[in-house]
């Protein structure tokens, strides 16, 4: 090949850039030959067979969840103090609370998951680990109420969630016990 | 972290107390008052200059502080309680030394001399900061608007900047606007914060 | 307009963008051009304009980490850290060295993950679409490591002020090693598709050289300035964190163009193979968080700390006034330096030559609007 | 029996018929002739057609087996039907152009760059004896395609001059200078093959070859740098990267077809597939010995010629399709100076070489 800011100084040299540079393209060629005989890396989304479906790892920011405590009044581990709703940045949870001290429980919780950046603050602050991101990663929708999760929904998908899902064990990450965090938010 | 230091006092009144180190006494020379402030700290030194003269004194700075090749670094606005201020900074190539350059302008009227000439990398922050703080830059080769639209009015990174929540550019959300229309009740919690 | 040429032929105004393929986002250059060759390229930027700065003043530190992610998208990790070292610095707060070498590791993480991008970016502008899609499967091994790790491929929102969002999980460090076994072995193959690609090479030779003189009153800084010859590695200027104790290259190349700044990045790839190798072999055990306020206050004073992120210098320029939120905030993009001189690197070259060298100052909109 | 025979036995009974009904022979004989070239148009139009349909999939297949993808894999099969739902997505789109545009122009572009490309395909030789057009070319093959095949550039520009966008523009001029340029030494290449034959005809060119693998132009020595010639400046002509510089898609945002929409991006693209196959087909004649089987002539399995151009022409697509997954993008003055500086006087040594051959008797 010939470029306008090299030129060879003789025919020696011009035929060895012109074998080079043949070379060169030569040698891309077996680069992309041998990827085409090599496996292939992409799958094909959705799956309708479970088996095939990537399963982020536990852990992964995705849609929310609240997690159960059927001891509690409304049988949520929620005890609606707003630690969530404010530090959240985008003030995308909005929370009704019904009773009081030991009642206190959510009447109503919201979620705009339209607005959220799932950041993951509000499980980091929750001071009772009441609420949790889950790997469930399917959100589209075709209107912006549906990405609204009210709290019977949020309920619903925490079925079987014990604690907010974290990578490591709950100790090595910036989540504390619930009762060294209640101090906390009396102080809030 | 091997460099840390005592955390700087943020009041530029109050730097200018213990006034010019003797290290810098040629550049106090030749500046007198228009030198407002001159110190060492961690980073490397730290100059205040009057306004008008920031041009000349970097200049000037260029036989002295940075005589070494130096990368342009940094130029920004930032407002003070009483003040304006316009921080550039350089940093020398071969070791660890920050150079920083503030120039400080009253609030109703900020003008500063430009550095776009010397350094062709302040052209844009330089830009940016008249927009965002709506300081005039004299000697700058091109005034027109970086990121903001010709036209936008106010000055965004002013503390008293007013959000004009009804320009066109910026359409209404719905859930702030009537969370009741969209979920059905009052949300609790709003303005409870901080 | 060119005086000389005016009434011999016309010149084109041509916009490039902010709807085009290798405006890497929402840039948009009003070109002129004289057949095809660069008149003056003027960038017109602000498109992705988001008030990153503005924003900081009404977010206490905990929560705009969350939004440094999203400013530089490709290097996310390096945002943050910079970010809570800067934190960290005005509230005197020292890590654990665990945490600080998981942070150099996400750091370096994130670097390989950002140049990977570059490869492709930088293949599919100038025509060799394969490049970018291998590229893409090898950095698919990093955002997995991410995603792992984080919760989340792009926006990590990882790093804590004095700390980490949770430790390495188990297993980790395994599959970190066998990534970087596998990376290893393909970036050969990116430079045999590309760096020694006759074709690419006169492609990029020559094209949108500047000096380092230029070069450094520009800003320029990062792999385009060490492309330049100036062998300003802010891991050695700055010498920050751990980088005086680990052995690497600070890969500079003389030239100052396009396939300059591409060699640089190519080599920063290996070194930083490097480097992950390095801090996973020396990663101590203990804990990763060091117990910080809840609603963190710092002193009054201002700080500028400064990192090497994968596009260049890295500063954040924080101004406290005592409360929870920072005063003023300052982000020192390195795209927004590097894109600058636009006009000086294309004039005189051809159009085509113009996306090659968008490409190869690896500029992200994001950053350069913040 | 090959495809001259059956066009002859038709040609016999249609004329056997219209006798019948008291047509005069003569007349009859002209109108066979009309219909003969209307029904060998038309059936161009469909083999290409045909051929674009298979190639979009293959191109599909290819680049991502190559990109470590899998490729289509939804309509039918394998994703087999993908490229006929494209069309139909096609047909079914609006069909939009620009205000500003010049509208006969902005239509008369894309037909004119399919009509030419589908033209070439008349003296293509499917079979012995037997182009589409049921007989031999006249012995100008050669000429007529030199001839026609560098008429498609007037499509593009026209295409690219009446969506009136400066990228289009742009486009345009590049793949007029492009395809200019490459004309020559495309021609080089094929006066050697030429020499070598001694005729014009691309039937004939065939069979001079005749004989098994071995005797074919491209294992002859004095061959190597045509075939070379050849295989680059058809890639060149038919606008694939890394001579895609008339689309260019990262720097012209795709050139000259920038403001098509619906049907007549779909003629575009059409045109664009049925070059590739032509360039393919004019290849496996020139030196792959055309429709000739590799065990010998007579072919010993007694497969159709035609089976054995197409396989042939698909392993050449095949190769094309190979180098447009791997290479970068040449400028627009490097591809000129590649074409003026290195590959014309090339070409000229070649057909110097070429002479000194047959003077010396060895060919």
């Amino acid at each position: 090949m010939t470029t306008n800011t090299r030129q060879p100084q003789s025919a020696w040299a011009l035929l060895a850039d012109i074998v080079g540079g043949a070379a060169s393209v030569i040698k891309g060629h077996v680069v992309t030959l041998r990827n085409w005989l090599r496996p292939k890396v992409t799958g094909q989304y959705p799956y309708r067979d479970p088996a095939k479906e990537w399963v982020p790892k536990p852990g992964y920011r995705g849609d929310f969840a609240l997690i159960h405590d059927p001891e509690r009044p409304g049988g949520l581990r929620c005890i609606a103090c707003m630690a969530c709703a404010n530090v959240c940045p985008d003030k995308c949870i909005h929370i009704i609370g019904q009773g009081k001290g030991k009642e206190r429980h959510p009447a109503a919780f919201d979620i705009d998951i339209g607005l959220c950046m799932y950041c993951w603050l509000c499980v980091e602050v929750c001071p009772v680990r009441a609420i949790t991101l889950t790997p469930e990663y399917h959100n589209v929708a075709f209107t912006p109420q549906e990405l609204i999760r009210d709290i019977n929904d949020l309920k619903a998908r925490g079925e079987g969630i014990a604690e907010p899902l974290l990578p490591v064990p709950i100790e090595r990450s910036v989540l504390q016990p619930p009762t060294a965090k209640k101090k906390d938010v009396s102080e809030a | 972290m091997p460099e840390q230091e005592a955390p700087q006092p943020a009041a530029p009144e109050a730097e200018r107390v213990p006034g010019i180190e003797p290290a810098f006494a040629a550049l106090a020379e030749r500046f007198g008052d228009e030198l407002v402030a001159a110190r060492k700290t961690a980073d490397g030194p730290d100059f205040t200059v009057a306004p008008a003269r920031l041009a000349d004194f970097v200049a000037a700075l260029r036989e002295s502080v940075l005589a070494e090749p130096h990368l342009f670094v940094d130029a920004c606005g930032v407002e003070r309680e009483t003040a304006l201020e316009v921080v550039y900074r350089f940093s020398l190539v071969s070791r660890r030394e920050i150079v920083t350059v503030r120039a400080h302008m009253p609030k109703d009227k900020p003008a500063v001399a430009s550095l776009a000439v010397m350094y062709p990398g302040a052209r844009w922050p330089e830009r940016e900061y008249a927009e965002m703080f709506g300081i005039t830059v004299t000697g700058h080769p091109d005034m027109r608007h970086l990121l903001l639209p010709e036209g936008w009015v106010g000055h965004p990174l002013r503390k008293d900047y007013v959000y004009p929540l009804d320009h066109p550019y910026l359409a209404p959300d719905p859930l702030r606007e009537d969370p009741v229309r969209v979920l059905g009740h009052a949300p609790e919690g709003e303005g409870e914060e901080s | 307009m060119n005086e000389a040429n005016v009434g011999t032929t016309d010149q084109l105004i041509v916009n490039m963008g902010p709807q085009h393929p290798s405006t890497h986002g929402v840039l948009r250059v009003a070109l002129t051009l004289d057949g095809e060759r660069v008149v003056s390229a003027d960038p017109d930027i602000g498109y992705l304009h988001s008030s990153m700065e503005k924003i900081a003043e009404r977010l206490d530190y905990r929560q705009y980490i969350s939004y440094t992610d999203r400013f530089d998208y490709l290097g996310a990790m390096c945002n943050e850290w910079v970010f809570v070292r800067a934190v960290e610095r005005l509230a005197g707060i020292e890590v654990t060295p665990r945490c600080e070498h998981i942070r150099l590791l996400m750091a370096e993480l994130n670097r390989l993950a950002s140049h990977l991008l570059y490869f492709g970016a930088m293949g599919i502008d100038t025509g060799a679409t394969t490049v970018f899609l291998y590229c893409f499967r090898e950095r698919e091994l990093i955002l997995d490591l991410f995603e792992w790790v984080s919760g989340q491929r792009l926006l990590y929102n990882f790093l804590r002020v004095g700390g980490l969002r949770n430790d390495l999980p188990d297993g980790w460090v395994e599959q970190c090693h066998a990534a970087m076994d596998a990376l290893a072995s393909r970036v050969d193959e990116y430079d045999t598709l590309l760096s020694e690609n006759r074709i690419f090479i006169a492609r990029t030779r020559g094209i949108g050289a500047i000096t380092a003189e230029e070069a450094l009153a520009y800003g320029f800084s990062g792999p385009c300035l060490r492309g330049c010859g100036v062998p300003y590695d802010l891991r050695r200027v700055d010498g920050y964190s751990l980088y005086p104790e680990l052995d690497f290259e600070v890969c500079v190349e003389e030239g100052g163009d396009c396939l300059s700044r591409h060699m640089v990045r190519s080599r920063e790839l290996r070194e930083s193979i490097k480097i992950v190798r390095q801090v996973l072999a020396r990663l101590p055990e203990g804990e990763v968080n060091v117990p910080v306020p809840r609603r963190l206050k710092v002193e009054p004073g201002e700080v500028y700390e400064r990192i090497e992120s994968p596009r260049g210098e890295l500063g954040c320029y924080l101004v406290s006034d005592g409360s929870d939120k920072p005063w003023r905030m300052h982000w020192r993009a390195p795209s927004f330096y590097n894109l600058a001189p636009l006009d000086r690197l294309c004039r005189g070259h051809w159009m085509a030559d113009m996306v090659a060298v968008i490409a190869s100052t690896d500029i992200v909109l994001g950053d350069v609007d913040r | 029996m090959s495809i001259h025979t059956i066009g002859v036995i038709i040609k016999d009974w249609l004329i056997g018929l219209l006798a019948g009904w008291g047509v005069p022979v003569e007349l009859s004989r002209l109108l066979i002739e009309v219909l003969t070239w209307a029904v060998g148009a038309a059936l161009c139009i469909i083999a290409i057609m045909l051929a674009a349909l298979v190639f979009i999939y293959l191109e599909r297949k290819v680049s991502g087996y190559i990109q470590s993808r899998l490729g289509p894999t939804r309509c039918g099969p394998v994703g087999i039907l993908q490229s006929f739902v494209d069309v139909i997505k096609l047909l079914l789109k609006e069909d939009i152009v620009p205000a500003e545009a010049d509208r006969v122009l902005h239509t008369i572009g894309p037909i004119l760059f399919l009509a030419v490309s589908a033209l070439a395909y008349v003296v293509v030789p499917w079979d012995e004896g037997g182009t589409v057009a049921g007989k031999v070319d006249a012995g100008v093959g050669v000429l007529f395609m030199a001839a026609v095949g560098s008429m498609g550039l007037i499509g593009i520009v026209v295409g690219g001059w009446g969506s009136n966008n400066k990228w289009s523009l742009l486009g345009a001029i590049r793949g007029a200078a492009q395809m200019v340029s490459y004309e020559i030494p495309m021609l080089l290449a094929l006066m050697c093959v030429v020499l070598q034959a001694e005729t014009l005809s691309l039937a004939g060119i065939v069979e001079d070859q005749k004989g098994s693998i071995i005797a074919w132009n491209f294992l002859r020595p004095w061959m190597w740098l045509p075939v070379v010639l050849f295989l680059i400046s058809g890639v060149a002509e038919i606008n694939r990267t890394p001579f895609d510089i008339p689309e260019a898609e990262s720097e012209l945002v795709s050139g000259f077809h920038t403001e098509y929409t619906g049907m007549k991006f779909a003629l575009f693209f059409l045109a664009e597939y049925g070059n590739l196959l032509l360039v393919a087909l004019i290849f496996s004649v020139l030196f792959l010995g055309g429709w000739l089987s590799p065990f010998g002539y007579p072919d010993p399995l007694r497969l159709p010629g035609i089976i054995w151009l197409l396989a042939k022409s698909l392993l050449i697509v095949l190769i094309v399709m190979w180098v447009r997954w791997t290479l970068p993008r040449l400028r627009v003055d490097q591809l000129m100076g590649l074409a003026w500086k290195l590959m014309i006087p090339a070409g000229f040594v070649a057909l110097g070489v070429m002479c000194a051959v047959i003077m010396l008797g060895w060919a």
